[in-house]
C-alpha cells in the first residue's frame, strides 16, 4: 500500500516538475514581461502544488505533511502576491505589454520602445 | 558509489550541477554594470550556493546562507544603491591587466594546492577522520543534543560563537556610528505614486508577520534537534521587523522598535552570552563550562520531568547554557540586523547636504 | 578524469575566488567592491564545507540509533564501508566545517554592512562611489592649506 | 528514481531562470526570474531532503519561502518609491491625492 | 633582575581566569559602553575596561614566568576538540603591550574625543574602541586558528568604522575606512583560505597540535599554499612592504584616539600571529620556509625599511609622514624577527614594544597640539613649540627615540638589532639599518625643523597647550622612553623571554 502511495506520489512530483519545466521554457520564450509573469506564476503555484502534493503521499502522515502543508501555503501566499506585486510595478512604471489589449501603440511609436527598454 | 566517483552518482552529479549554475552567476555578475543586475544575481548565487549546502550535508550553513545571502544582505545592498547611484562607470580594458594577473596567480597557487588535497567525500582524510568524527563520537555522551552541529558550535567552540556574537555587535556599533545618526529620511509617501493601492499586500503582511516571529521561536528551540539556532532565528526574527517596515513604513516600525532599544538589546544578548560564561566560572568551571551553569546543590533540586528525565540529567547544564547562549545569540542578531536596517532604510540622499550645511 | 570530478568544487572554489577577487579588483565602483568581496568569502565557505563532506555520509545531525530513519540510512551503503566510517551505524558528514563556515557568513555580513554604511558616507561626502573620482577630489584636498596656513 | 528525474528537471528549470535573469532585458525580468527561481529552490529543497532520505530538512524550504516574499516586497518598493522607508500607498492615501 | 616570578598582581581566583578575563573583560566593558547614557560615563567605561585588561595582563606575567606558559580551555574542554588559549612569554609581552596602550589611549580620548567626533557619537566609539582591543588581545592569546580569525574580525570591524568618523575632520578618513575594509576583508580571507588548507592536511585547528602533526606529515603543495595564504593575508594586516597600501590613509585620517592605538597596537598583533605561524606552527626543517624567509620576508622587510623611509622624507602631511614611517619601522621589526634566532627574534620583539611606545607618543603629542589648531600639514606646525612647549617636547622625545639617539629607547632597540644581526653574520641587515637610520634622522629633522626653529606664520591663529588630561598620559609615555633608555631591563627582560618563547628555546 505505501509502496503504491510512494509510486503515485513520485508521479505527481514529476508531472509538477514537468509543469516548471514548461513555465521555464515559458518565461524564456515569451515575448514581454507581462506573459513571461503569466508564465511562471501559473506554473510555479501549480507545479508546487503537484510536488508538494506528491512528497505528502511519500511521507505519509506525520510532522512533515504539516510543514509540507506549511510550504505549501507559503508558495500559495506569496508567489501570486509578488507576481502581482510585480505586474503592478512593471504597468506603473511605464512598461507597455507587447501583446494584448494594451497594444493599441501606433507601430511607430512602438519601434522608439525597441526591445529591451529599461524602464529604470 | 564508493569506490569511483562518476558523475551518475545522484549526490556528485547534482554538486557539479549547482557549482556550475554557481560559476554561471558569478561570471555574469562580473561582467554585468549595472549594481541592480548585479544585487539580484548575488541573490539567485546565494540561492544556489544555499540549496549546494544541503547537498553537501550542511543544512544548518544553507539555513544561514539563505536567510543572510538572499534575504539580509540582498535588502541592506538595495538600501546601498538607493543612496548612491545604480551603474557602475565602465573601465578602461588596460585597467584590467594588474587585477587579472593578482587574480591568475591567486588562482594558480589554489588550484596547485587543490592538487594535493584528498578527494571530495574521502572519509578517511584527516579533516574528516581526526577531529571532525572526535565531535561525532563524543558529542551525544558530553552535550547530549543531537545537533552536533549546534554541540560544536554552542558548547565544544562556544568561545569562536560568543567572538562571532561581538563581531556582529561590532557591525551594529559601526553602521550606526555611519548612519545612525543626523536627521532622518522624510517618510511620508512620495506623491508621485500614482495607482497603487497594495491591499492584498497589506493583508497578506498582516498575516505573515506573526508567523514569521513564530518561525524564528520554533527555529530557535528547534535548532538543538534539526538545523536552526540562534543566528538562524535571530535574522529570521529581523525579516519580521523588516516586513512590517517595508509594508507599513519605516515610521511606525520605528515607533515600535526604536534604534535606541534596537541597540540596546544587542548589547544585551552579548552580556547574556558572557553572564553565563561569567556564572559558570563562579561555580567553578572554566569559562562557558556549563556543566558549572547550576551549582551542584540547586542541580539535585531540579525536578526530574523538567528536562526529559532522570537520564539526562547530567546534560541539564549543557541543555540550559546552549538554550541561554543561544538566546543571546538571537538577541544580537535581530537587533543588529533591525539596526543595519533602520540605517540604511532610514536615510536619504538628501541628508549629506542637510548635514553638512549644520 | 576520475580526478578531475572528485577535485571539480576544488577548482571551482578556485574559480569562484578569482572572480571574486576580480570584481574587487577591478571595479571602480565601491558598492560593486563589496559584492566581490561577498563573493570571494563565500567561495572559502564552499571549501571549507568541500573538506567536510563524506562519502554516503548524511547531515551530522543524529539519528535515534536503531530508529527507521537510521536503518534506512544504513541500507543504502556498503556494510564494510559502514562499519569501517559509520558511528552507531550511520555515516555522518562532519559537522566541524559547517560550524566555522557559520562563523565566517556572518563575519561576511557584518563585513559587507560596515562596509556599504562606509560607502554610502562617501556618496554623500564626495557626491560618487567611483573610485576615480574621489581620488581626483582627495588629490586637490591633499594640496589645499589647512586652517592655518 | 522519479524523484531524482524531478530534481533533474528543477534543475534544468533553475538553469532557464538563470539565463532569463542574466539575459533581463529589463529588471522586471530579473526580478521575475529571481521570484520564479526561489519557488523553484524551494521546491528542490524539498524533493533533495527525500531524496537522501533526510525530509527533516524542509524547514530550509520554509525559510526560503519567507524570505522570498520579504525580498521581492524590498525589491517592488525599490522601484515603485526609490525608498525602503515609506509605507506601501492605501486606497485613503489614494484618495486623498486625488480628491 | 627584576623578579616576575613573585608578581602576584591579582587574587588566586582572577588569576586562574586571567587569560579569559584579558579579552572578556574588554568585550563585557564595550557592551556596557554601549549602554552608557552620557559620554563621560562612557569615557569611564572605557578606561575601567582597559585598566582591568592591563591588570589581567599583569596578573598573567607573574603566572607565565611561575609556570612558563599559560593555557586556557574554553568551556573545558581540551584541545582539539575545545578551544584553547595559549599564552606564553612572547604572547605576555603583546598582551601588556596592546592593554596599557589601551588605557593611555582610553585616558588621553577623555579630552581629545569631544574636539574630534560629535558628541551623540561618543557612546559608540567608545564601545568600538574597546572591541578593537579585545580582538586584539585575543589574537595574541588565543592558541586556536580560526579563533585567531574570530579575533582578527572582531578589532577589524571595529576599526573600520572609527577610522571612517575621522570624517569629521577631514573627508578623506571615509576612502581611507572603505580601502582598508577592501584589503583588510581580503587578508582575513586569505589567512582563512590559509588556515583551511592546514586544517585539510592535519585536521585540526588548535595551533600547537597543527605543528606538532605538520611536523610528521613534511612538505605537500596542500601545506606550501597554506603557509603562503597565512603569510600574505597576515602581511596585508601587518602591513608588510609591498601590502601596506592601505596604511597611511588609516593613520593620518582616524581620529587620534584611534591612530595613537592603532599605530602602537594593529599590525603588531597581526606580526605577532604571523611570527607564531613562521615559527611554531610549520615546520623547522620545512626547506620552503627557510627559503621564504631568507629570500622573500628580509629582502622584503630591509626594501620597506629603506623606500618607506624615503617616502616619508618626501611627504607634506605629517602623520603620512608618520605612518610611512610606521611601515619602515615594521620592516625594522621583520628584519629582527628573519633571522630566525633567538637573538634576533627578542631583538625584533624589543623593536616592537619600543616602536609602539615612541609611535604612540609621536601620535599622542601631535593629537594634543591638533585639538587647538586643526593641522594637517607640516608647514601648518611651523613654531608651535613656542605655545604648546610641553606638547612639542614630549614630541621632541619621541622624535629622538624613534630617530635612535642615544640614551633613549630607541637607540637601545636599533641597538640590540644590530648586535643580533651581526650574532648571525647578516652584514647586508647592518648596513640596511644604518641606511635607514640615517632615512629617518632626515625626517624626523624636517618635523623638529618645522615645530620648534621656524617662526609661525604670520596672522595663523595661535596653537593653545593641550589640556592636563592629554598632558599627562602623553609625559607618562615620553618619560618610559627616557626612562627606558637609561635602565631597560624590565623591556630587556621581557623581550628575552619572549625571544626564547618563540623561537622555542626554554620558555
Amino acid at each position: 500500500m505505501a509502496d503504491v502511495l510512494a509510486w503515485i506520489g513520485g508521479g505527481f512530483v514529476v508531472v509538477g516538475v514537468a509543469l516548471s519545466v514548461l513555465g521555464a521554457v515559458g518565461v524564456l520564450r515569451f515575448p514581454d514581461v507581462y506573459t513571461r509573469i503569466h508564465a511562471a506564476s501559473i506554473t510555479d503555484t501549480g507545479g508546487a502544488s503537484l510536488v508538494l502534493l506528491g512528497l505528502c503521499l511519500i511521507s505519509g502522515f506525520s510532522l512533515i505533511t504539516l510543514k509540507l502543508a506549511l510550504i505549501w501555503a507559503f508558495v500559495m501566499l506569496t508567489a501570486p502576491v509578488a507576481a502581482n506585486a510585480l505586474a503592478n510595478a512593471a504597468f506603473g512604471s511605464g512598461h507597455k505589454p507587447r501583446i494584448g489589449a494594451f497594444q493599441i501603440v501606433r507601430t511607430d511609436e512602438r519601434r522608439k520602445t525597441p526591445r529591451g527598454t529599461d524602464a529604470t | 558509489m564508493i569506490a569511483e566517483p562518476t558523475f551518475f552518482d545522484v549526490n556528485l552529479a547534482i554538486d557539479i550541477v549547482l557549482l556550475v549554475m554557481l560559476l554561471v552567476v558569478a561570471g555574469a555578475i562580473v561582467r554585468t554594470r549595472s549594481l541592480l543586475t548585479a544585487i539580484i544575481l548575488f541573490g539567485i548565487y546565494s540561492l544556489v550556493s544555499a540549496v549546494w549546502l544541503v547537498v553537501m550535508d550542511a543544512p544548518d550553513v544553507a539555513f544561514t546562507e539563505a536567510v543572510v545571502g538572499a534575504g539580509i544582505s540582498t535588502i541592506v545592498l538595495l538600501g546601498a544603491i538607493l543612496l548612491t547611484r545604480g551603474e557602475a562607470e565602465r573601465g578602461d580594458w588596460r585597467r584590467l591587466i594588474a587585477p587579472a594577473l593578482v587574480c591568475v596567480t591567486v588562482g594558480g597557487v589554489l588550484i596547485y594546492a587543490a592538487t594535493g588535497l584528498p578527494a571530495l567525500g574521502d572519509a578517511s582524510s584527516p579533516v574528516n577522520a581526526y577531529v571532525g568524527r572526535a565531535y561525532l563520537e563524543a558529542a551525544p555522551n558530553d552535550i547530549g543534543v543531537p545537533n552536533t552541529v549546534t554541540a560544536v558550535l554552542a558548547s565544544y567552540r562556544g568561545f569562536d560563537t560568543f567572538g562571532e556574537v561581538v563581531v556582529i555587535f561590532a557591525a551594529g556599533v559601526g553602521v550606526a556610528l555611519m548612519l545612525g545618526f543626523g536627521p532622518r529620511a522624510s517618510l511620508a509617501p512620495p506623491p508621485q505614486v500614482m495607482g497603487d493601492h497594495h491591499v492584498v499586500l497589506r493583508v497578506a503582511a498582516k498575516l505573515l508577520i506573526p508567523l514569521i516571529a513564530l518561525y524564528a521561536l520554533y527555529v530557535q528551540f528547534h535548532g538543538d534537534l534539526g538545523a536552526g539556532g540562534g543566528f538562524q532565528a535571530g535574522v529570521i526574527m529581523a525579516a519580521a521587523v523588516i516586513l512590517h517596515a517595508l509594508v507599513f513604513g519605516l515610521r511606525e516600525t520605528m515607533a515600535a522598535v526604536t534604534p535606541k532599544v534596537a541597540r540596546s538589546v544587542a548589547s544585551l544578548g552579548v552580556l547574556l552570552y558572557a553572564g553565563v560564561g561569567v556564572v559558570c566560572m563562579m561555580n567553578g568551571g572554566l569559562f562557558l563550562d556549563y556543566d558549572y551553569l547550576f551549582p551542584p546543590h540547586i542541580e539535585k533540586e531540579i525536578p526530574g520531568w523538567l528536562l526529559g528525565g532522570p537520564e539526562s540529567a547530567h546534560h541539564w547544564g549543557q541543555h540550559f547554557g546552549i538554550m541561554l547562549i543561544e538566546l543571546g545569540v538571537l538577541l544580537t542578531v535581530a537587533a543588529t540586523m533591525v539596526t543595519i536596517f533602520y540605517g540604511f532604510a532610514g536615510r536619504s540622499v538628501d541628508d549629506a547636504q542637510r548635514e553638512a550645511k549644520r | 578524469m576520475t580526478f578531475f570530478l572528485s577535485h571539480f568544487n576544488y577548482f571551482a572554489v578556485a574559480v569562484l575566488m578569482m572572480a571574486g577577487l576580480f570584481i574587487v579588483f577591478s571595479s571602480g565602483n565601491l558598492i560593486k567592491r563589496t559584492i566581490g568581496l561577498a563573493i570571494f568569502q563565500t567561495a572559502t565557505g564552499l571549501f571549507y564545507i568541500s573538506l567536510g563532506k563524506v562519502t554516503g555520509g548524511t547531515a551530522p545531525i543524529v539519528v535515534e540509533p536503531g530508529s527507521a530513519e537510521a536503518r534506512e540510512l544504513a541500507s543504502r551503503l556498503d556494510p564494510a564501508y559502514l562499519a569501517q566510517h559509520g558511528v552507531d551505524g550511520v555515516v555522518y558528514s562532519n559537522p566541524l566545517p559547517s560550524v566555522l563556515i557559520l562563523t565566517a557568513i556572518v563575519v561576511g555580513v557584518a563585513t559587507l554592512a560596515v562596509g556599504l554604511a562606509i560607502a554610502v558616507r562617501i556618496r554623500e561626502a564626495y557626491g560618487s562611489v567611483e573610485a576615480d573620482e574621489i581620488e581626483v577630489l582627495s588629490r586637490v584636498e591633499s594640496t589645499q592649506p589647512g586652517p592655518r596656513a | 528514481m522519479l524523484l531524482a528525474a524531478g530534481a533533474a528537471g528543477l534543475l534544468a528549470a533553475m538553469a532557464m531562470m538563470i539565463v532569463r535573469a542574466i539575459m533581463g532585458p529589463s529588471h522586471y525580468d530579473r526580478i521575475l526570474a529571481v521570484n520564479s527561481f526561489g519557488t523553484k529552490t524551494v521546491l528542490l529543497l524539498a524533493l533533495v531532503g527525500f531524496l537522501f532520505g533526510r525530509p527533516a530538512f524542509l524547514d530550509i524550504a520554509i525559510v526560503y519561502a519567507l524570505i522570498n516574499f520579504v525580498t521581492t516586497i524590498a525589491l517592488m518598493k525599490f522601484f515603485r518609491y526609490r525608498s525602503l522607508a515609506q509605507p506601501l500607498a492605501t486606497r485613503a492615501d489614494e484618495e486623498a491625492r486625488h480628491g | 633582575m627584576i623578579s616576575f616570578e613573585a608578581l602576584h598582581a591579582a587574587p588566586p581566583a582572577l588569576t586562574a581566569h586571567a587569560p579569559m578575563l584579558l579579552v572578556v573583560g574588554p568585550l563585557i566593558a564595550a557592551c556596557a559602553a554601549a549602554f552608557a547614557p552620557t559620554s563621560r560615563t562612557s569615557w569611564m567605561i572605557s578606561v575601567t575596561g582597559s585598566i582591568f585588561a592591563a591588570w589581567m595582563a599583569l596578573a598573567l606575567l607573574g603566572e607565565v614566568a611561575r609556570h612558563g606558559a599559560v593555557d586556557y580551555f574554553m568551556g573545558g574542554f581540551a584541545p582539539p576538540l575545545g578551544i584553547a588559549f595559549h599564552i606564553d612569554a612572547a604572547g605576555v609581552l603583546m598582551a601588556l603591550l596592546i592593554s596599557s596602550a589601551g588605557v593611555m589611549a582610553s585616558l588621553y580620548s577623555g579630552h581629545a574625543l569631544p574636539a574630534e567626533v560629535r558628541a551623540e557619537k561618543h557612546t559608540l566609539t567608545q564601545a568600538g574602541f574597546l572591541l578593537c582591543q579585545a580582538g586584539l588581545l585575543g589574537m595574541v592569546s588565543t592558541g586556536d586558528a580560526f579563533n585567531a580569525f574570530v579575533f582578527l574580525e572582531v578589532s577589524s570591524i571595529g576599526t573600520y568604522a572609527l577610522i571612517a568618523i575621522g570624517e569629521k575632520r577631514d573627508r578623506r578618513a571615509l576612502p581611507a575606512a572603505f580601502n582598508y575594509l577592501i584589503m583588510g576583508t581580503i587578508g582575513a580571507t586569505f589567512y582563512v583560505v590559509g588556515v583551511g588548507f592546514l586544517f585539510a592536511a592535519t585536521g585540526t585547528l588548535n595551533m600547537a597540535d597543527m605543528g606538532a602533526r605538520l611536523a610528521t606529515l613534511g612538505d605537500s603543495s596542500v601545506v606550501q599554499a597554506g603557509f603562503a595564504f597565512i603569510v600574505v593575508g597576515l602581511g596585508i594586516k601587518a602591513a608588510m612592504f609591498p601590502l601596506h597600501g592601505w596604511l597611511p590613509g588609516a593613520y593620518s585620517y582616524a581620529p587620534s584616539l584611534i591612530a595613537i592605538f592603532l599605530a602602537a597596537t594593529a599590525t603588531k598583533a597581526s606580526i605577532y600571529l604571523m611570527a607564531r605561524f613562521v615559527f611554531d606552527v610549520f615546520p623547522d626543517g620545512a626547506a620552503f620556509g627557510q627559503g621564504f624567509i631568507a629570500w622573500v620576508l628580509a629582502p622584503l622587510a630591509g626594501t620597506a625599511a629603506i623606500v618607506c623611509s624615503i617616502q616619508a622624507v618626501f611627504e607634506k602631511e605629517i602623520r603620512r609622514m608618520l605612518a610611512f614611517s610606521s611601515v619602515a619601522q615594521v620592516g625594522f621589526i621583520l628584519l629582527g624577527l628573519s633571522l630566525a634566532t633567538v637573538a634576533g627574534a627578542s631583538a625584533g620583539l624589543f623593536y616592537l614594544a619600543a616602536h609602539a611606545l615612541m609611535k604612540m607618543t609621536l601620535f599622542m603629542a601631535l593629537g594634543g597640539l591638533a585639538i587647538s589648531i586643526g593641522a594637517r600639514r607640516l608647514d601648518e606646525l611651523a613654531g608651535v613649540a613656542r605655545d604648546a612647549p610641553w606638547s612639542a617636547a614630549a614630541f621632541a622625545i619621541g622624535a629622538a627615540s624613534l630617530a635612535g639617539v642615544p640614551l633613549t629607547l630607541g637607540f637601545l632597540a636599533k641597538w640590540r638589532l644590530v648586535a643580533a644581526a651581526l650574532e648571525a653574520g647578516q652584514i647586508w641587515i647592518v648596513a640596511v639599518l644604518a641606511i635607514a637610520s640615517l632615512l629617518t634622522l632626515l625626517y624626523i629633522g624636517r618635523m623638529i625643523e618645522a615645530i620648534f626653529f621656524r617662526p609661525a606664520p604670520a596672522g595663523a591663529p595661535r596653537a593653545r597647550e593641550a589640556p592636563v588630561g592629554v598632558l599627562a598620559p602623553l609625559w607618562i609615555l615620553a618619560g618610559l622612553s627616557l626612562w627606558f633608555g637609561i635602565d631597560a631591563s624590565l623591556p630587556e627582560q621581557l623581550a628575552n623571554a619572549a625571544g626564547q618563547a618563540l623561537i622555542g628555546g626554554a620558555p
